[in-house]
């Protein structure tokens, strides 16, 4: 049985990891950079260890420096959180190696799922449905023959690929080749490999996953779906669970179709399966996600299980203690990320010192995160500084619940997306659940205006900026300006016999 | 005595009329406020007028005189205006042209990719410099047609917030 | 329909009223005394209006100011949380009076469940069980009469009283006639009425209250038992749901007569029937608490509802949303009460300013407090500081959270029971769930000794000393004395420069 | 250069032999540790020693030499020892008895009744005052018969932590 865990990742996924270890009553093992000797979850771990410069791929991707911290602390399990090494095959692989148990897939699920061409083969033996598409393009012809079979618009993707690098989309014909070169190109450049595929483009697409959890003993389950189409450039921004979208029948055929999708891997751990739906709810298996997700908080609040301690008691070996037909859906839970980043300015990245926070409370809400007031946000890694989740008897009161936790949620010191999220809350198409991953772009003019702030508004953050300098200056200027010499020297006594050194 | 606090787009006249502990009397431009502020953390305002409870908070800028204020609504920058500001800004509007051809970042970060050399002409539009945070790249444009006068920055180095990374002149 | 709520309350308390109001877009309204102009509740509220001086009855007490404030605000409600006017038919009658809704019961509800006697013989009409007792006792013969009637264990108690105050326990029939007079002339002094009554004493007593609600149209539900067992002197300090001691025939049977207690009171409203229930399972109606409960957090986490909505929609007249068949009991919820205290020194009270605070986030915890850094908690109020609620979906891993949590909390510059409750968890008789009101004097030698810190721990802690110590003198003195004069003027100068005055 | 602190019961030798930035090489009584430390908050430290991560609160006391430490077992008194303090100790020593005469609260209060008056003999066990916070009472009691010699506070008074609210002296 696991002892002791290293958790192999930074900032609000790894404290989140290690307050289920805690509550397991495992130790935990802390690695950092060292931009991150002040992060949270060094303060939070029971031991710590050094592992490389700030630089990702020198330290919380070098797999040797933390096989190496998993030796010297007697760590028998490595927990990868997301993002970082979650997804590395070599590293599960290493790991068995080393005889250290990987908390998540073997390499070979991992590199099944993460090469999209063989995991849409997987998926379509399984008979689960795939967006029409093709395997590697050979040449231009077949790319000419797909688009004229299936019709514009169509995707091209690189094979090899992620997060939007090498991907065009295609609305006419005449645009196919130009199109086709250039993401070859681009994935050449961004991945060291020019193969593309081309599939089907569903034009007002859902982003719609599922929850799954397997066991060494071949059982599966799924808890259900997660909405996550409201995305900025791909990137998700709010996640929710049950989908506005969903309806009873079609939750169970896509979960079906999901735990299908998870066997046909031999699948071990928890993992998602990701669905792309159309509005008139035709949907298509995408990819699956070999690891936790960031969104995993509404899952857990609302089918009320700790997916960590279930990826450990999985690790364990243990047999799931549930069965498909214990787990329910309680409730509507919606999840924020909130980001260090200016909405006003294109959404740059803003690291820097936090200054002052305020953190929501209160019933039905909560919080996951790291950072603290004076932790300087390190420019060196992702900028999400933490997750809001706000639960709901039904999703109207999740949302009025979120809008109240985004009203009390303060940081000061970088700039956030918090406000941004805040009119998200109040448009409409979000409050009736009429939305696919177009809707930022959609309300964009909306989303970006400023609140507004009346004139008496504005006179109070003027009067609070001329009190607090009067003070201030009150404090360091002298009363006369020539008395000061002879009495700076009187204040220095002073200020020891205070100090009574 | 008055001053004069700059809210953005806003010039207002201010000046406290009384003062007894948390209570002030204060008047911005034509209005007259008597309210109650206390600082109840640090640089956190609470204001209660006319029953309405604010919440301010307030981070100091470069320099003590500027702002950053954030209300329940929107943030501003702020600034208050005494005779050295306004010597400053007098000097620094003969000047503005120079401002304009400094570039500098407005987030901490490094640079990964400087696409020009010194004595190139840039057109606007054209990247000078690529910066990344966060794994995020943002890119420094020309705004207009210039040559570059001095670079400051070599690929591979961190640079602060606000920190000038090249030099732009009016091509000759 | 209810637009602005004053809420007549402070602390913790008042922040979550305001938080529940917010999300129903109400606009909320603050008041405060002198000694709370920084309170939290005070930054919270929409807005804050004076009532008077720091003590309680200048203030929080003080009815007429109250009511002067709901005017000026042009509040139509006012909610009065729990303690101060919460139970006062007078204030009750006053809001009725003045056209302000009262989020609360009728004057007739509150007075009938005020005195202990009248509730007894209310409650033996509507058949609900009592402890055998008797009503205002009238001269010593009869006191004598009832004693040898039902036998020792008696307990005396005043008519009039609550808090322990004028209560006499008789073990032995010897001590009968001194209690009594004893008890008599205690509740003369502290309640300017010296009726008493007596009733049988339950040797090892639980108490388990039953949360009810009920609309104007005659609908009472029960939302379920509430454990409430650990206590010091008579102060509730632990309370979980479900209790360990119920069976589902007892909780049916125990939340009948919860219900038919408040349809004998034409209850309207959120309250709470307290039964005192013995180790072989006999109940009695206690009292009937009829207010929002401190402890009503575990309620709203286990059965999955925000119960000052509801106060507030029965306050608006709606007919409750929920039928007693909809609702269900899912996982176990604890709450700890955290004070103001020093439990190494008697729970001395300890007010003061809290200098630093972590608050202990994550899956399956709820904080609710209103303290933050650099707040002065007075003295003139409740030492509760805050309330904290772990969920889980067995006890077992609720009471794993709830030790996470504690683990995680921190406050500095205040003394607290934050480590006595800590050792709570560790009990056996805890864990195990074997326990009543005796427990933590059971416990107490255990409960009170310090946590072991070996001698690496304790050279930790003089290191951090030492090194505060160093740095801080390095900090104000001079790297050489003589150099001091002349230097002193120059750092002016610096730091003149530094401000840029 | 060697200082003593004393750890509530315990006195204990400690003395910085090497420190570059957070790393610290030090040595505590016979012990000597390697170790990484940090303040990350304020009066927060983070101490990384053999792969174990410790968090160590301070609060300072009432001079700068006293320290309320918070492990994560519990919580100490500290002080730093040097000769002031050392000096003041034995003379502190000398008067012990007449440190134990003064009656004061441990925590800011309200003084609610004073039942003795100035010249009263009083038993040891005798209440002496009443103080309330929160709304809870706390009885000031005599530890040994004495004779109360000034009394500092009236009824009704707000008392601070530690302040002196009377004086015994031994019995005539």
């Amino acid at each position: 049985m696991i002892r002791k865990v290293l958790v192999a990742n930074r900032g609000e996924i790894a404290v989140r990891v290690m307050r289920s270890c805690r509550e397991l009553g495992l130790i935990t093992v802390g690695v950092y950079s060292e931009a991150d000797r002040k992060a949270m979850h060094i303060r939070y771990a029971d031991e710590a260890y050094l592992i490389g410069p700030a630089p990702s791929r020198e330290s919380y991707l070098n797999i040797d420096n933390i096989i190496e911290a998993a030796k010297k602390s007697g760590a028998d399990a490595i927990h990868p959180g997301y993002g970082f090494l979650s997804e590395n095959a070599a590293f599960s692989e290493r790991c068995k190696q080393e005889g250290i148990i990987f908390i998540g897939p073997s390499a070979h699920s991992i590199s099944t799922m993460g090469d999209k061409i063989t995991a849409r083969q997987t998926m379509t033996n399984a008979g689960v449905p795939v967006v029409p598409g093709t395997e590697k393009i050979r040449d231009e012809q077949q790319a000419l023959e797909f688009a004229h079979q299936v019709g514009v618009p169509i995707m091209i993707k690189a094979s090899a690929g992620g997060g939007g690098k090498g991907m065009r989309l295609v609305k006419d014909m005449d645009d196919l080749l130009p199109s086709f070169r250039t993401a070859k190109s681009e994935a050449l450049n961004a991945f060291g490999d020019d193969s593309v595929y081309i599939e089907k483009y569903i034009e007002s697409p859902h982003h719609i996953e599922f929850q799954i959890l397997a066991d060494r003993h071949g059982n599966v389950i799924h808890l259900f779906e997660r909405e996550c189409s409201i995305q900025r450039r791909h990137q998700k921004v709010i996640e929710e669970t049950p989908s506005p979208l969903m309806t009873p029948e079609l939750r169970e055929e896509m979960g079906k179709f999901a735990v299908a999708a998870t066997k046909a891997v031999n699948y071990e751990g928890a993992g998602t399966i990701e669905f792309i739906v159309s509005d008139s709810l035709e949907y298509y298996f995408l990819e699956m996600n070999t690891r936790l997700q960031v969104e995993h908080p509404v899952t857990e609040r609302v089918v009320g299980v700790d997916l960590v301690k279930e990826q450990i008691n999985i690790a364990n070996g243990l047999p799931l203690a549930m069965k498909q037909e214990d787990l329910k859906q309680t409730g509507h839970a919606i999840q924020c990320r909130i980001y260090a980043e200016d909405p006003d300015h294109n959404f740059i990245p803003h690291p820097g010192v936090v200054t002052h926070i305020t953190v929501p409370l209160g019933l039905g809400v909560r919080y996951d995160g790291y950072v603290y007031e004076g932790y300087e946000i390190p420019m060196h890694y992702d900028p999400l500084i933490s997750k809001l989740i706000s639960w709901g008897k039904t999703r109207a009161e999740s949302i009025a619940r979120m809008r109240r936790a985004l009203y009390e949620y303060k940081i000061t010191g970088v700039k956030t997306n918090i406000k941004f999220l805040e009119k998200i809350m109040d448009v409409p198409d979000f409050i009736e659940g009429r939305y696919n991953t177009h809707f930022i772009e959609n309300n964009s003019d909306r989303l970006l205006s400023p609140k507004l702030c009346g004139t008496e508004c504005e006179d109070m953050a003027i009067i609070a900026c001329f009190i607090d300098y009067l003070d201030k200056i009150e404090k360091v200027q002298p009363q006369k300006f020539t008395e000061e010499f002879a009495s700076t020297w009187k204040d220095f006594g002073r200020k020891r016999s205070v100090l009574r050194l | 005595m008055a001053y004069e606090i700059k809210l953005e787009h806003r010039n207002a006249q201010i000046e406290v009329l009384n003062r007894a502990g948390n209570k002030v009397v204060i008047a911005v431009d034509d209005r007259k406020y008597e309210l109650d502020i206390v600082m109840v953390e640090k640089g956190v305002y609470s204001i209660l007028y006319n029953g309405h409870s604010y919440n301010i908070e307030l981070i100091e800028g470069e320099t003590s005189k500027e702002y950053i204020v954030n209300t329940f609504a929107r943030s501003f920058e702020a600034e208050i205006i005494d005779a050295e500001t306004k010597y400053q800004q007098s000097r620094k509007l003969g000047t503005d042209a120079e401002g304009d051809n400094d570039i500098s970042s407005p987030m901490p970060g490094k640079v990964v990719k400087i696409p020009v050399k010194v004595g190139d002409p840039v057109v606007s539009g054209q990247t000078l410099i690529v910066v990344e945070a966060m794994k995020m790249q943002s890119e420094f444009k020309a705004t207009a047609d210039r040559t570059v006068r001095e670079i400051l920055v070599s690929e591979g180095d961190t640079v602060n917030a606000h920190q000038v990374m090249m030099k732009l002149e009016e091509s000759a």
